[in-house]
């Protein structure tokens, strides 16, 4: 078990570091030897409810077997009652992460945009966006997405730029109905927004265009449909670019895969908001299966070992590449990374609208 | 004197949650804390308008959905460095209903 | 007059340099001179078909008063009969920057996606991409191109990276009807693919966003529709974020806008290609239309002076960020780039489809 | 011997274009150079099938629109570094007419 992955030290180093009692002078001090000049980033108390780190309560959360946020404050002294809203979040998102069968979303603990499984807008109404699969749709959806449109009176129905299409202004009594709409005409929406899977941008690839060297729309796809629900660290953009042309922008996104002809480049840790940052190449591989297992293993990794609201790029510059790489590479690592996405997804790929959309007929 | 008037069980919030009665007087919005302890609120925020009962309740605070301002609901000011106060009103909890003062009720519909 | 302002040096310096006679060599010099290193990059022949490089093509245009791909060749000697696949498309645009009201545009000299107006696939299909003005669209604008799918029996519907949709695998006999049908909805079409203005991505700003700044939809849609149907020496793509999130992924465009409280910065430069390229800053204003103008400006500045296939990053490398911010800056500069922008645009601010689409109601 | 069919005038195809023929044996195109001369073509490089009616025609060549591969009219041969030759049929101008080799036109209808 990694124990404190997200600064690639060892597990035997911590718990040799920590076996006297309370870790975090001495974690900082481990990692000043091993990190040298990334001491300057020490983890300090995740927020003023406490003094432990990130790294921290996570690494209790999972030694002490805490399986609850209140489990959590209790057991690590928590200052506050309740918390407050930087670290419920985090606790939530880091006891789902752990617990996937066992722990309940508490949805309390969620920001606004997981909670209601849309994005807040500035005078309180929400945006609502369906999926359309690697960014695929079909002039029926084109048809149910304008009728949605019109029957709540929707202001504004935009393009995005994650290759979806938006409905922007809807009153929160309108979701629901929206919902079970749209859920009728086979679409599952939710989480555009969200600390989780956004979309999978992909170009046309070699089914359509002139220089594609592999199928980067179904590979897209597939992947969007096996990762789609689950909640990440802080949102998660992929793209597939058909050749190095990519024009699915692929290198600035958080994983992104470059078609070739000897196959798929993976490559992580991009970023086109604050900054720009070009993604970095992880692994090649000439097998569309392959490259699958990586994703789904490189998200897993991210998922357990990053600190809440750290983008994969954030990650990478603490975990490094290099140990991020190593575990991808192992064969017996990346497959149990595999089966614990898999674990999770068995609770999570699934339409939380469907559980709150209320049926049509009964609307309005 | 205040006339209180029962406008729901406590149940039907949950706890650190909140719900949203629309009242004559515009939507009031009630939290009930984890243990079990009741606010009202104007649903918005002082800042830019944000619904207050969509926002993280943690101890006898809300924070805003939209900017993360922080609120004592006790008192209804702004905490920490920002400025602002969010207009509070009279509720109590007894025999486990909810019961808000019954000036701002005068056409009552919970949201 | 600017003579040869894609390498930043001055009218009076080439005029000194090639009084007598043939110029190129000494251009290089006084480049060497003026730009140190980079006379590494020091111009060639632009073909096979002649040893004047682009710059020397360009500058002979102006200077001779060459209104024809067919009087070019024989006033500058071509070697070749007709030039060549190279030649014909850089000369065809440096003519039609230059006259934009004399010069007839010369299809013959196109590449097929900007003769067409449309992008080829690999089968020889087409892709029909509609306008939506900064991705803004509407109920019937979405039935509009579900019914184009259907009726011409598209096999492919994908929204793009662009914030469009795309309708792949059009074939060729259908396009003239299908721009009737988008053009009877209201729709311009065309040019999605072309070496001229793409798209302007946008985010939803401040009329929804709840920490967007200014009305970045709004300003979008004014660019593109100031904007649609110019052709640039390469393709043109501009994003405009609310808010320095930048959700539009404006920082990676040839042209962005980060919009901040207290106003609009414009950003050029950037890219997302084989290489991902941060843009640079060119100029800040607290105003809407002074940042329409500066945008208008650099356009016309990059039409006027980029070598034919050179993106504005590459422009920027060899003119010098410094040197175009020099000429938007300087007021009446700016002024007299703006109005030859917009005479360009009397002319070429026209659906192309509508001139060459066959009225529905003949089809099929 | 070559028998000529008519398959329409000279002036149906701009200088440096082409047009597209389709025969019982597939497509033909036939490019008209800037000083008149007539080629014809299959229409499908023989790299990745690119229309080389789309192409754009310069001297007695033409460069596939697909990858630029470029074949002169005249063989049919590929340019340069690529290998390849594209099939070439007879074909000529009288009287401002294209008239094709009759063998190729079974059923013949403009595109």
């Amino acid at each position: 078990m990694e124990i404190c992955g997200c600064n690639g030290v060892s597990k035997g180093t911590i718990l040799d570091a920590v076996a006297g009692g309370t870790c975090t002078g001495l974690v900082q001090q481990v990692m000043a030897l091993t990190l040298g000049g990334a001491v300057a980033d020490a983890p300090a108390g995740m927020c003023k409810c406490t003094d432990h780190s990130h790294e921290d309560v996570r690494r209790l959360i999972r030694s002490m077997g805490l399986k609850s946020v209140p489990a959590v404050m209790q057991e690590l002294g928590w200052k506050s009652v309740g918390g407050c809203h930087s670290c419920r979040p985090a606790l939530n998102y880091y006891l789902l992460t752990e617990y996937p069968l066992e722990y309940q979303d508490d949805r309390q603990s969620r920001f606004v945009n997981e909670r209601n499984h849309t994005n807040i807008q500035k005078n309180g109404t929400y945006s609502v966006v369906a999926r359309m699969w690697g960014g695929v749709t079909t002039p029926a959806e084109l048809r149910a997405i304008a009728d949605a449109a019109e029957k709540y009176d929707v202001p504004m129905v935009k393009d995005t730029g994650g290759q979806r299409i938006g409905l922007l202004g809807v009153r929160k009594e309108d979701l629901p109905h929206m919902w079970a709409d749209l859920n009728a005409a086979g679409m599952v929406s939710g989480a555009a927004c969200s600390k989780g899977l956004r979309t999978v941008k992909t170009c046309v690839g070699k089914e359509f265009c002139r220089v594609g060297m592999q199928d980067s729309t179904s590979l897209g796809i597939r992947l969007e449909k096996r990762m789609w629900g689950s909640w990440t660290p802080h949102k998660l953009k992929l793209g597939v670019s058909g050749c190095p042309r990519n024009c699915a922008e692929a290198t600035c996104k958080d994983i992104g895969v470059v078609c070739v002809d000897s196959g798929y480049n993976i490559v992580i840790g991009g970023a086109a908001e604050m900054e720009v940052r070009e993604t970095e190449h992880l692994a090649s591989t000439p097998s569309e299966d392959e490259a699958v297992a990586i994703i789904l293993a490189v998200t897993q990794l991210y998922r357990e070992n990053a600190r809440y609201l750290d983008r994969i790029w954030k990650w990478m510059g603490k975990a490094g590449l290099d140990w991020i790489r190593a575990q991808i590479d192992d064969p017996a690592t990346r497959a149990a990374l595999v089966e614990r996405f898999e674990i999770s997804q068995s609770v999570y790929r699934r339409d939380a609208w469907a559980d709150l959309s209320t049926p049509s007929e009964t609307a309005r | 004197m205040t006339i209180f008037v029962d406008i729901g069980s406590l149940d039907d919030i949950p706890r650190q949650g909140a719900r949203l009665f629309k009242t004559a007087g515009g939507c009031v919005a009630v939290f009930r804390t984890m243990d079990d302890q009741v606010f009202a609120l104007e649903d918005r925020c002082p800042h830019k308008g944000g619904p207050l009962s969509e926002g993280i309740v943690h101890g006898t605070s809300v924070t805003c959905p939209l900017h993360n301002w922080v609120f004592d609901m006790n008192s209804g000011a702004a905490q920490g460095a920002d400025k602002g106060r969010v207009r509070t009103y009279p509720v109590r909890v007894q025999g486990g209903r909810i019961l808000l003062d019954a000036t701002l009720i005068r056409t009552r519909s919970a949201a």
